[in-house]
């Protein structure tokens, strides 16, 4: 198989696929508009290879990939956080430089470091994005002027690990305040559907919620059922509906992430590789996002945040 | 399960059958009693026939004795043994084989397998296919079937696919054969055949126990005959004594006229109703004839001469390669059901499971189906008329046994066939096709359907009949043609004899 | 005849057993709704009543179309494909012609591609379950190439109007639950009392018989697959009118929770039994089972067992104690 | 009785046609290929068919096992759920006892479990389609209960071991490629030429029949359960030891892939009929078609929309001019 030097040279135009979530995903979409830019001006052509949201078709797809030698460059949003490891590996061991962007891949959530050896890591960690959204579910309640707050939390799947390594740190950074109760913490899923369906049932449990955390999706759904209440809604994402949502003051905050920025950061670093530069091979997405990923309406106001993706 | 042990399949196949001994038996469906304390005993190599009208409860018996149902009352002896028998594994681990009245073959294995179902030759678990094979040839050879070993059971006609049960049975190695009628489904050779099958299994020591509707041929046949009416043992008697009059008499508890009703003259100067013209499908060749109005033409033949695929293709239901069907003059238009239905036409279908009923709807539904248009408004159905309708009909058909909503599914196999006569004969059509009307229908039913033919006929409707039993298409037809390998051969008027017919179709 | 009778015995005590039978499954979802009164204070509310029927109403209309089908011998896995395919389509037109246009346009390609999934399946003579998935991979793909992957949505203004569905009506129920509930009524008595519904049972429970009694099998079909197709864009218009938005994932995989729905209520998916109340009941118990499961407060790391034990005894219960005869 | 020898006229011309019309599904796989080697360059080398064959590896474990739950008249959409509980039960097993002790253990697991599924659909007479999909949330739930949600995997000393089913073994087939391929034939020949196979024909043709046969007709459909998960257990662990670890969400819906596989390979969802290569030749058109879309670097927008017109055409084509007789 062809080695990394064999690609070394500067002026040869690059491959570039996209491996993302699916086509029809705006996140996907909005990442794929940063890996575009930075094909652009990196003299490369990038592809959305679309698995539909199914990792089994995701593994073929980058078998098959290794086998045509269509792309000098992977960047991959795994549909799977383990599937991939064995044909990513194959990918590397076949000279293919593997990024890997927004989605751990390997066993560990709370490590920012590549599990898949010799990939390019450039990701967001379910750990320290669950920390982040207990800080603000914290953040909310100081400003519930009763003794205590309660609050919801939508999970994503109880079925996946990462999710669940999320739930986790959502619970035990809220668990550090003691004016917070946990009330409720169900799936939620990621659709506005879904977050519809559990915020009527939560809330009918407990009609005197006063946060509500979750996918922004669900919070979308959740918000839309509420109405004209207290509720303190926060979202972990930032479409531009979400943004605006903050933005207006119909919700507490959201975490942000830039997918326009991570996905032309995850570009840059994989064709910089390609070309036998040498690169960092793990970096924390939150840094790349405004404020930290802490989007309140002053931090986003203060950059005056505008969201490249909908949902 | 312990006495399946103590006999195994092999040590009954090495004993003589066993006498057998019912009592007390009872059977109940939700509120109706269909079987009460039915006690008798059937002595060892007999042929007992068991009669009774459609409904009576023959075939629950039967299958009580198969193990296919289980009794609610009573218990079953064998050689003053009793036995528990609660599936039909136990039934065939004491040497009893049921052949029901729907057929239980498996459509997608072949002859072969379905005769060995469940006991093929093996050597640990890999099949000895080659061993069936040669049991298989013996046992075609001791009744003189002719079947195609490796042919697809469900490709077969079904008078083949009663002859797979039956060997089925005797591959078993069965000393007790339940029938339960055997014959409704063959043709006059094949059903000459089965006695003669049946005569041999009795003389070498089988007991068979037969339901059948066909008085002569249980006279003819059997030692001694159990009457059931209603679900109650009327008498076991022996045959010699009895006529058939005096059978129906005591099946029906009064007197029956059975004979087939005379059909009045065609007038002379009645119009030609249907033309049928150059009509062939794969299966027909060439089918010319006409039938005028009031006139009843019978078509005879053998199994697999066409009669049935004639009676398809001019109701538009196969598809025809060339010629037509006229009805008063009118053409109809090629493969078109709805078509020949709206000019008149009605075709009672020869497989009522298959072809004729909906299994899983109700018996009014079912009745209605194929009027549904002419007893609904802006597409919804009147009830009211509907129902008034259907009990008429049901009626004049004598079908009994249906309750408000009840399946047809849970009707007797003679009731079924009721049933999808009343449903052809609900709007009175001009032109009747009957494909074996009177299949599996008790003696007094069959009069009845006898009658409402001929009763149609005289009112002018034109009617085709084809059936395998002779006496019938002789008795009821005005002109009868004869079938052979998908062509008409030889046309006789009503006063042939059966041996005219028979020759012509068997004909090379 | 006087024999005729003896049959017609005891009827009415023969009809009371008749219909505990056939409603066995609605006392799986009655013990199921006592247990929820008694143990919380807040199912048996007004609210949480508006809220069961806003969450059953996708799969309700789902599953009366799949009722429908079913009964008629076919299974349609592309409904909710389609359910994507024309909320698109109705976003798109109300981009351009206003919100009516929209909805009726939604309606419109729901219905025309519910009939050619019918024309292909008919026509084709493929079956029905692997041919309608095929068919739904493909709406899901044209999903994709109409919209290029992206969220589609109304303009800001047109947004009030077309979230219309999820606006309370009769009884505080919202729109959407109201047009559930009329769709399953209206196709309840076009199964129960109509010559088309009576078709539809016969070309189900015996296709050939069906056939020669002069009934077009295929157009029965193809119409039973249309109408499925109308329940289709009825149940994405109502998630477009949540959402405000459209995008080519909507309601992956809801066409088997409307199947199973379907069967749960008792209806056989061998086709020919069945009827539309038991769709209904179907989509209850799993709508109140998920709904109890939040008001008690359990645990939900047990939730997905105690769910599938539950829907395992209703359906186990239904056939083994009241429905013996079929068995 | 001379005339009933007329149906078995021209018996060799018969015999011909029958296998063309047989083998049709054949040629469409072919076709794809043909068109796949003509134009690309990859398609026909070592590598892209070790590929393809890993790519099927779990497809058609699961798809070996669904033909035999068709075939005797039963679908088990609890295969996956299966897999992952038995997959992570190996992963546990190994942790305490070693690798070899873990895929036992996973088997064993696997078949028990199949066993329970199929005791219950038995026992309670449901439905299976309604009865196993009850089962697979029971399981998926269970999964969720042992693992507490999270992912397992081996201790890092055992991980090479654990690995086995990734190295290349046979042809330079993965080892999991070559297990799918062994349990393949040994079912197929199990199907074909044993009394068990028969049995499980005759279970699916026509269940009464069967039953009046004497045939044990529970028995046999809980011994086509156990081996059903017997095989979710094996693809279970080559997921398992491709990943390294296992976790509760793993393979979700491939049994709907499987049992596509198994229709579109020919074999009769109604049961009773269908053979082992068919569902092999399923799994090979369904995995070359998305093979091919990759190595053709076709826009994947609108593979979707072409995956659903091949398995269209080659069903339809299948049953279109092929098998006509049983239309
Ligand atoms: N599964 C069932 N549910 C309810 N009633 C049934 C069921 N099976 C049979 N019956 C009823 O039991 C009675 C006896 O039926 P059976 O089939 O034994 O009659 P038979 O004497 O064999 O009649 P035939 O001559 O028409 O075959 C009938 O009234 C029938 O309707
Ligand atoms: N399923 C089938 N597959 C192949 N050939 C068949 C099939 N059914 C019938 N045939 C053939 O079609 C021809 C006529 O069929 P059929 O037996 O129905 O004739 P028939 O005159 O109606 O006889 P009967 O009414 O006594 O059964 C025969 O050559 C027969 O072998
Ligand atoms: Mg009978
Ligand atoms: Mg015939």
């Amino acid at each position: 198989a062809a080695g990394p030097a064999s690609t070394a040279d500067a002026g040869k135009p690059l491959n570039v696929g996209f491996f993302g979530f699916a086509k029809s995903n705006g996140f996907a979409q909005g990442t794929f508009l940063g890996v575009q830019q930075a094909a652009k001006a990196n003299n490369a052509t990038a592809t959305f290879v679309d698995p539909n949201f199914n990792a089994q078709t995701q593994v073929q797809q980058i078998q098959d990939a290794v086998t045509s030698k269509q792309f000098e460059v992977i960047v991959v949003q795994a549909n799977d956080n383990q599937a991939l490891i064995a044909p990513l590996q194959q990918a590397v061991q076949a000279g293919i430089t593997v990024v890997v962007e927004f989605s751990v891949i390997g066993p560990k959530f709370d490590t920012i470091q590549p599990q898949v050896p010799g990939a390019i890591s450039i990701v967001d960690l379910p750990t320290s994005n669950g920390k982040m959204l207990g800080q603000m579910g914290k953040d909310a309640c100081a400003k519930v002027s009763k003794d205590t707050c309660k609050v919801a939390y939508l999970e994503g799947f109880k079925s996946l690990p990462l999710d669940n390594a999320r739930t986790e740190a959502v619970k035990a950074e809220l668990a550090t305040d003691p004016k917070i109760k946990l009330v409720a913490s169900v799936e939620g899923g990621y659709t506005q559907d879904s977050g519809r369906q559990a915020f009527q049932n939560v809330s009918q449990a407990n009609p005197d919620v006063d946060v509500v955390i979750g996918a922004s999706q669900a919070i979308t759904g959740a918000a839309a059922v509420a109405g004209n209440s207290n509720i303190k809604f926060i979202g972990n994402g930032a479409s531009t509906s979400n943004v605006e949502a903050v933005r207006s003051g119909k919700w507490f905050s959201i975490y942000v992430s830039d997918v326009v920025a991570n996905g032309a950061k995850a570009t840059e670093l994989g064709l910089a590789k390609a070309r036998g530069q040498q690169v960092e091979t793990a970096v924390d997405e939150a840094s790349l996002a405004p404020n930290k990923a802490k989007g309140t309406k002053e931090a986003l106001d203060a950059v005056n945040y505008v969201s490249k993706y909908s949902d | 399960m312990a006495i399946q042990q103590l006999d195994s399949p092999e040590r009954v196949n090495r004993s003589a059958a066993p006498e057998i001994t019912i009592s007390g038996i009872g059977k109940r469906y939700g509120a109706s009693t269909v079987l009460r304390d039915i006690t008798l005993s059937v002595a060892p190599g007999e042929i007992h026939g068991i009669m009774g009208e459609n409904g009576a409860g023959k075939s629950t018996l039967l299958k009580i004795l198969g193990g296919a149902i289980a009794a609610d009352f009573g218990v079953v002896k064998l050689d003053d043994r009793e036995v528990k028998i609660t599936e039909p594994r136990d039934a065939i681990a004491h040497g009893i084989s049921l052949i029901s009245q729907e057929l239980a073959l498996i459509p997608g294995l072949s002859v072969l397998e379905n005769v060995f179902l469940g006991r093929w030759a093996n050597t640990g678990s890999l099949l000895r296919s080659r061993r069936d094979a040669d049991h298989l040839e013996r046992l075609l050879a001791e009744t003189g079937f002719e079947l195609d070993p490796r042919a697809m059971a469900g490709d077969l006609p079904i008078g083949q696919q009663q002859q797979v049960e039956i060997l089925k049975a005797l591959a078993r190695g069965a000393k007790v054969l339940c029938m339960d009628e055997p014959t409704a489904v063959l043709n006059e050779a094949e059903k000459a055949q089965l006695l003669k099958v049946i005569r041999n299994l009795a003389s070498s020591g089988t007991t068979v126990i037969l339901v059948s509707h066909y008085l002569e041929e249980v006279l003819g046949l059997v030692d001694r005959v159990t009457i059931l009416r209603d679900g109650q043992h009327i008498t076991t008697e022996d045959a010699s004594g009895h006529t058939p009059e005096s059978l129906v008499g005591l099946m029906v508890g009064r007197e029956v006229d059975f004979l087939i009703p005379e059909v009045p003259p065609v007038s002379p100067e009645a119009k030609t109703v249907v033309q049928v013209a150059g009509l062939s499908s794969s299966k027909v060749q060439d089918v010319s004839f006409t039938v005028r109005q009031g006139e009843i033409l019978g078509i005879a033949g053998l199994v697999g001469s066409g009669r049935s695929e004639t009676l398809l293709a001019m109701f538009g239901a196969d598809r025809t390669t060339s010629g037509h069907v006229q009805i008063n003059g009118r053409r109809l238009r090629a493969n078109s059901i709805r078509e020949a239905i709206k000019a008149g036409m009605a075709l009672v279908p020869e497989s009522r499971k298959e072809q004729g009923l909906v299994m899983s709807r109700p018996v009014d539904e079912n009745i209605a189906l194929s009027t549904l248009s002419g007893r609904s408004l802006g597409g919804f159905v009147r009830v009211a008329r509907e129902k008034a309708a259907v009990s008429e009909i049901s009626h004049s058909v004598d079908l009994r046994g249906a309750r408000r909503g009840s399946l047809i599914a849970d009707l007797s196999g003679g009731n079924q066939q009721k049933a999808l006569f009343a449903k052809w004969l609900l709007n009175p059509p001009a032109v009747l096709l009957v494909d074996e009307p009177t299949r599996g229908v008790d003696i007094a039913a069959k009069a009845r359907i006898h009658g409402m033919i001929a009763d149609l006929a005289a009112k002018g409707t034109a009617v085709v009949v084809v059936s395998s039993e002779l006496e019938e298409v002789i008795g009821l037809s005005h002109r009868i043609h004869v079938m052979r390998q998908g062509r008409i051969v030889a046309e006789f008027d009503r006063n042939a004899s059966r041996d005219e017919v028979m020759t012509s179709a068997f004909l090379k | 005849m006087t024999t005729a009778t003896v049959a017609v015995s005891a009827p009415a005590d023969k009809k009371f057993k008749l219909n505990v039978r056939d409603f066995g499954i609605v006392f799986g979802l009655i013990a199921i709704m006592l247990f929820l009164t008694l143990n919380t204070g807040t199912f048996l509310t007004g609210r949480n009543f508006i809220n069961l029927f806003d969450q059953a109403a996708i799969v309700g209309l789902l599953a009366a179309a799949a009722t429908l089908c079913i009964v008629s011998g076919v299974f349609d896995l592309s409904s909710t494909a389609n359910l994507a395919v024309s909320a698109i389509a109705g976003v798109m037109i109300t981009q351009h012609l206003g919100v009516i246009a929209g909805f009726v346009g939604a309606l419109l390609v729901g219905a025309a591609l519910g009939t050619v999934t019918g024309l292909i399946v008919v026509s084709t003579k493929v079956n029905s379950f692997i041919g309608t998935l095929a068919v739904s991979i493909i709406y899901r793909g044209l999903a994709i190439v109409i919209t290029g992957g992206a969220i589609v949505a109304p303009l800001p203004e047109q947004l009030a109007a077309f979230q219309t569905w999820t606006w309370p009506s009769l009884f505080g129920l919202t729109a959407g639950s109201v047009l559930m509930v009329a769709v399953t009524i209206v196709l309840g008595i076009v199964l129960w009392r109509t010559t088309f519904g009576r078709r539809i049972y016969a070309v189900g429970g015996n296709k050939e018989a069906a056939r020669l009694s002069g009934i077009r099998t295929g157009s029965i079909q193809v119409a039973v697959f249309a109408i499925s197709g109308l329940c289709s864009a009825m149940a994405g218009m109502i998630l477009a009118s949540r959402a405000g938005s459209a995008q080519p994932a909507m309601a992956i995989g809801v066409e088997l929770t409307a199947i199973a729905a379907v069967v749960i209520g008792g209806t056989s998916i061998l086709g020919g039994q069945g009827a539309m109340w038991r769709a209904f009941v179907g989509v209850m118990i799993l709508t109140v089972i998920g709904n109890g499961f939040n008001l008690l407060h359990w645990d939900t790391t047990y939730q997905q067992v105690v769910t599938g034990v539950l829907i395992l005894l209703a359906v186990a219960a239904d056939g083994l104690f009241f429905r013996k005869r079929t068995g």
